[in-house]
């Protein structure tokens, strides 16, 4: 798990913020970096994320959708845990700013499978209560049902 | 992952009782598990969209051609639409397919809640009981049971985890596994097939959890036959799922159900194969389990429990179809509609055939035809017949998977028009051409 | 190039020349537009998913039983796979179908920019030049146009907004809001119907967005007939969309393509009929329109465009289908082959049938069967023939609507062989049954 191994590191706080920074900072160029404001990745506002164009259809989408009013981009797409929290965005901050950069990315977009890890434990953080029972009673090596199977339209409105 | 689980697990129920492997009685699950228990009771309310009344409606009657397709068959005696879970044991007692005639303990593999009762018969051992329990005539083996499908057939007292416990499916699954009729809808066999294959593929082991949403159901939602020695319950699954795929099977194993009453031809029986069917549809394929639609969630106050009154999933359309499908319910059944319309039309016209081609073998025989001369016909009727009954055996009106459906049809019109003219093309007053 | 993506959405373009209703020259269109036009030139590219070369591939070559189908009519001599918009012309042009016979100024409907024209001939109403130039004969006509479909069919020069000018499809279209046929994806129309209905239904002025994104294409890619006394190009849709709608009316005026050149049977020819197809599925009752499909938008730089190289979705599956399905590529077109696969072994069957008619009525002649002997078979053959076409002329192999075109290859099945049995049963040498 990503936050266990963060403290195995021995990471500190401040260690994990540079390193948020750094990632973004090498992903991007300096001049990305400052131009795409890459410190959006430091912040919980949504309009951090459409700095970057290519987020705008999921921000348009997800201004329409439900849970506009309930949740943000970080809510749903970074862990809820501190440590994991920013690692995350370490590496997306990387991962993004460099095939932004690079312009070679596929489109559609598609998350990926760690990050639809992620948004399933953030879906279960807000909703534990509720679907604590449907949960309940997954075998141990089973991943339980993923809420996108069924509630993909939750985040950015339906997709078809 | 321990971790992961404790933050999703804590499983949000008292323990009032113990349960085990015994436990068949479904009321006392419902100390634990009261909601699930509810749904599950239900399942004795009417659910028929099409006819009111809780009477098991008759489908000879509805449809009368049917009284010939299945003649020299009990179907032709009492054959009956189905009705909820609850129902399975009493249905079952009280058809006179087992009152006018004598039938095997395999009856109730899957009608009753009999796991126990295996095991009891194969002192410990499930599958020795199974076959012992199958070769039983069926007022015997009815001694043994009390309950239809319970909770134990589908839960592992312990955890809850879903689980398959029909010996006709274990054995069948492991078949299936073997073969090389493409799963994509099964990922779990695809992988077990790239592996060493040194154990046989075991679903209770290896199936992921939304495989498992629709397992449960295939262990009696599909074609069966009963060894003609032991009355063994057998799925014909050995060169996968397709209908002509298990045709061929039966071919090669020279099976047949009956002797046709007015044709004598030898005649194969289709039953429920849904979930034969769903594999081969686009819901399968994505990924959209038995569960997802006939067990869809249900919020109850602050919780969300799986519906248990499994039931047709368009009574409850705004749970089982619209959180996928964000039409208005009334769009949504007009779909669903429109694709059993077209499967009523062309099944309409297959009967058509085939109840003409019976005419025609009659009316060959009356003219003192050779047996000879009707042989070709007889095979096409087999051919027909097996594919229009494995369409109209399976209940979803073609909706698991419209295009398969509509493509076995329109098979099964070409065998029985082709069975006519064969006989006609042979009748010695035609100079040979 | 950050700086670019930047201004995103911005859309602007430099109005570089001025566009009228006269100017049909795409070239000139694309000094203002010049990735739409890029686009448009390369449907000249080959874009056959199963051949390589740009050459049209004959169809009588690949699957010889069409020769015998369409025998005794133009196209058993020259049938050929499409290819892009950039060959229409060209491919009228060449075809043995017109060389070798003579045709009428009504083929230029679909494969030229024609409107300018129409309007000249009718000096300046397009309906009454619609139908002198319809009349004329082909190599007359031709000399009126020059290029094939342009930006001028689709769009208004002046504001760029979609917009449908075949008369064909305006008279249809018409016709087929007055009829009774449900149209669940065609909203407009649907509330046309319940207006007061003094004026009629008019696409360019009461069409939503996304209907337009398929009118403009079910402007050609439609089943049609020339009215026999001035070769009128007519959209056969009074009484529906669907395939017996049509032939109801066909049969209605009593109209007939050919006469089959081997059983002398009284034959509909189908062409291309996709948006009938199309309005059958369930894509278009998702309100999916062709051009979401075939013409996907495309990321050029900062801008997004619609591709204007129109060509077959599975050539583009990211951009034609990932928007709405959320599988990778090869399991996407996995399914469209699937569908594709199971039209295709229903039409082997359907085709089949049809040939083994014409040798069952051929037969029965050469044994001097009288006429009224056969006339029975006849009619059979045209319903027979009519659905098989109608499919095998749609070009999608039944994607559009798979159950639907399922549905109608088994008819097609049913009417062929109940044809043989016709002139079997009428075989004098059999005593009346
Ligand atoms: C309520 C939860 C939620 C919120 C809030 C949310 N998303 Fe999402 N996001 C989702 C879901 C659900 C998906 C689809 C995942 C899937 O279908 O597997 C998704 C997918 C994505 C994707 C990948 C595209 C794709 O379809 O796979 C991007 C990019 C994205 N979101 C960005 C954002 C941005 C930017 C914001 C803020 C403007 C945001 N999200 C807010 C739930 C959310
Ligand atoms: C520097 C520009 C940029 C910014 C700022 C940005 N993104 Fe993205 N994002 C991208 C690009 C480019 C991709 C496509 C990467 C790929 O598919 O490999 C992407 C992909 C994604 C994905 C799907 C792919 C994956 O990694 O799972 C998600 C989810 C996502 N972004 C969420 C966010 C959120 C949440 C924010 C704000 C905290 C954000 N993005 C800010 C450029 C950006
Ligand atoms: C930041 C907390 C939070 C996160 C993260 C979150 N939700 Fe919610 N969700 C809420 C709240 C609060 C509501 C109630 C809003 C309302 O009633 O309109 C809600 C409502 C819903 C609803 C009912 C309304 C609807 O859209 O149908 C569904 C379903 C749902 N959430 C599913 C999800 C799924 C699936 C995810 C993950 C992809 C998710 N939620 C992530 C807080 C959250
Ligand atoms: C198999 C389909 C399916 C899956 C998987 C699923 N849900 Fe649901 N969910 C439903 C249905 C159906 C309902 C509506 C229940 C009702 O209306 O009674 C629902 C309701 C909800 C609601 C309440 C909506 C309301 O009306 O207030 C929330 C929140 C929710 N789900 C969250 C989740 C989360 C979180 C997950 C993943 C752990 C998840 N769901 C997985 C089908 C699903
Ligand atoms: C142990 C065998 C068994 C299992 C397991 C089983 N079924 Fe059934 N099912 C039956 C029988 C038998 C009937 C017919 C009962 C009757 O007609 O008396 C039936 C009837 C039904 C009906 C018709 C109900 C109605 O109201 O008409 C549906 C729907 C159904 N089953 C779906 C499912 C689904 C979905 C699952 C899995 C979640 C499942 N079944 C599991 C044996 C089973
Ligand atoms: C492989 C599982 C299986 C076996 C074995 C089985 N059934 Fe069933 N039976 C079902 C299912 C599933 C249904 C519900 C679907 C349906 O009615 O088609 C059903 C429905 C029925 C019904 C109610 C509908 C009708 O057909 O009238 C009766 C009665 C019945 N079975 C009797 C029997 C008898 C008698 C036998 C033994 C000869 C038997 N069953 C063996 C699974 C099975
Ligand atoms: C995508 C949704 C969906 C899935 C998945 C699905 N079904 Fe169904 N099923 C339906 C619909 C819709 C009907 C038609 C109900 C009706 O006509 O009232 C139906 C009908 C049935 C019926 C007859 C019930 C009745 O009341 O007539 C049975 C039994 C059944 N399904 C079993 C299964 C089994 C077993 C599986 C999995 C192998 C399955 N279904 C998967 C939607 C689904
Ligand atoms: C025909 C199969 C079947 C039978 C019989 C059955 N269940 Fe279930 N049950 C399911 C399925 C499928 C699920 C969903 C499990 C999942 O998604 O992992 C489920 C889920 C559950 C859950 C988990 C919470 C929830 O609601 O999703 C409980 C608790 C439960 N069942 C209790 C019972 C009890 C008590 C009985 C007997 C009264 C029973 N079940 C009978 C199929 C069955
Ligand atoms: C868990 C998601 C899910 C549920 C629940 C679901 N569907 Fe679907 N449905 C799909 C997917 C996925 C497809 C395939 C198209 C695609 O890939 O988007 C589909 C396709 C369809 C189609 C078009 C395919 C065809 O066979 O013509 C119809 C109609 C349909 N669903 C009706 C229903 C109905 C009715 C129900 C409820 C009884 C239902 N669906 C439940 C996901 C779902
Ligand atoms: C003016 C008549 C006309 C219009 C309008 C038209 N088409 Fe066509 N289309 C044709 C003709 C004619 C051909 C065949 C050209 C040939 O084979 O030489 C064709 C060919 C095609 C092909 C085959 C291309 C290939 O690469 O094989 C596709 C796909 C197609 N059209 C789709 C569309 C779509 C989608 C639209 C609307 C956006 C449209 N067409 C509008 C007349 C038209
Ligand atoms: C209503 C519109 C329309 C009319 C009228 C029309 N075509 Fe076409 N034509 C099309 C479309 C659309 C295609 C592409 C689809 C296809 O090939 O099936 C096409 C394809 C063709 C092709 C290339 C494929 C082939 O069939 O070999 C030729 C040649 C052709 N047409 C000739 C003609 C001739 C000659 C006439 C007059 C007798 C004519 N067309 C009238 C719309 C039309
Ligand atoms: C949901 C997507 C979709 C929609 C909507 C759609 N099509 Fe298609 N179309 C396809 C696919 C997929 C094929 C098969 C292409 C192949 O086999 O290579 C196809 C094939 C075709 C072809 C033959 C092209 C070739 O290269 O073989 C024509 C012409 C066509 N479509 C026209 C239309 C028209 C006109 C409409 C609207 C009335 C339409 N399509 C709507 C997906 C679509
Ligand atoms: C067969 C029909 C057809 C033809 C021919 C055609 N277009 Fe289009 N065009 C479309 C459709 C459909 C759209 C999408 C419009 C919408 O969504 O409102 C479009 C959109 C456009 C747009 C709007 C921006 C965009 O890309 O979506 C421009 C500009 C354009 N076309 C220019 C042209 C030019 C220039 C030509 C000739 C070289 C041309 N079109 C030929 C069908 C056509
Ligand atoms: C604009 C959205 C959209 C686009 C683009 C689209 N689809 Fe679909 N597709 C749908 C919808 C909606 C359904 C119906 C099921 C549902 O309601 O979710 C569907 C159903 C399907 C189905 C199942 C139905 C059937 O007939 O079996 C297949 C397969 C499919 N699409 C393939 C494709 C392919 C291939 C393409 C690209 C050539 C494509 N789709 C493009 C929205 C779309
Ligand atoms: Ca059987
Ligand atoms: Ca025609």
């Amino acid at each position: 798990m990503r936050v266990s191994c963060a403290i195995r590191l021995g990471v500190t706080l401040p260690g994990l913020i540079l390193a948020v920074l750094g990632g973004v900072v090498i992903g991007m160029g300096g001049y990305t970096f400052r131009y795409a404001e890459g410190f959006s990745y430091l912040s919980n506002n949504p309009r951090a994320c459409v700095n970057c164009h290519v987020m705008r259809d999921q921000y348009d989408g997800w201004q329409k959708a439900s849970h506009h009013a309930v949740a943000t981009c970080n809510d749903c797409h970074t862990p809820h845990s501190f440590f994991a929290k920013y690692w995350t965005k370490a590496d997306n901050g990387f991962w993004h700013s460099t095939r932004f950069t690079l312009q070679d990315y596929h489109e559609p977009i598609r998350i990926r499978p760690k990050n639809a890890r992620v948004l399933r434990e953030s879906c279960v953080h807000c909703h534990r209560e509720l679907v604590g029972d449907i949960l309940g009673h997954g075998a141990p090596q089973r991943a339980a049902s993923d809420c996108v199977h069924c509630h993909s339209a939750v985040g950015h409105g339906p997709s078809r | 992952n321990i971790a992961e689980r404790k933050r999703e697990g804590q499983e949000y129920y008292l323990r009032l009782v113990e349960l085990d492997e015994d436990t068949t009685d479904p009321a006392v699950w419902g100390k634990n598990f009261p909601r699930e228990y509810d749904g599950y009771v239900r399942t004795a309310e009417n659910t028929n969209r099409r006819h009111g009344g809780s009477e098991a409606i008759s489908k000879l009657d509805e449809d009368p051609r049917l009284r010939r397709i299945f003649a020299g068959y009990p179907f032709s005696v009492d054959y009956r639409e189905r009705r909820g879970h609850a129902f399975m044991l009493e249905d079952q007692d009280r058809t006179e397919r087992v009152r006018q005639f004598k039938q095997p303990g395999a009856c109730l593999h899957c009608h009753a809640s009999i796991i126990p009762a295996y095991r009891r018969a194969g002192d410990g051992d499930v599958m020795r009981g199974f076959e012992a329990v199958c070769a039983m005539p069926l007022e015997q083996a009815r001694k043994l049971v009390e309950h239809p499908v319970a909770c134990l057939d589908c839960h592992d007292p312990r955890t809850m985890q879903l689980r398959v416990t029909r010996p006709g499916f274990l054995n069948g699954i492991r078949q299936l596994a073997r073969s090389d009729d493409p799963l994509p809808h099964l990922p779990s066999i695809e992988s077990w097939r790239t592996g060493p294959r040194d154990r046989d593929y075991d679903p209770n082991r290896m199936a992921t959890r939304q495989e498992l949403r629709s397992f449960v159901c295939g262990q009696c939602h599909v074609e069966y036959y009963f060894q003609p020695d032991n009355k063994m319950v057998t799925y014909p699954w050995q060169r996968g799922l397709k209908v002509e795929q298990i045709e061929a099977y039966y071919d090669e194993i020279e099976f047949t159900d009956y002797q046709h009453g007015e044709t004598a031809a030898p005649i194969l029986k289709a039953q429920h194969p849904e979930f034969e069917t769903w594999s081969q549809g686009i819901h399968a394929r994505s990924g959209v389990a038995c569960a997802d639609c006939h067990m869809p969630y249900k919020r109850e106050g602050a919780i969300k429990v799986s519906d248990h009154q499994v039931r047709s999933p368009l009574l409850t359309i705004a749970r089982s179809c619209q959180t996928c499908h964000r039409y208005p319910e009334a769009e949504i059944s007009a779909r669903a509609e429109a694709i059993q319309a077209r499967t009523a039309a062309l099944m309409d016209r297959a009967e058509n055939a085939l109840i003409e081609l019976f005419d025609t073998i009659k009316a060959a025989r009356v003219q003192g035809a050779a047996d000879d001369r009707l042989a070709a016909a007889q095979r096409l009727q087999r051919r027909a017949q097996w594919r229009v009954d494995f369409v109209n055996a399976e209940n979803s009106l073609g909706f698991h998977a419209p295009q398969e459906s509509a493509r076995i049809l329109g098979e099964a019109i070409d065998y029985a028009r082709q069975g006519q003219l064969s006989v006609l093309r042979a009748d010695p007053r035609r100079s040979a051409e």
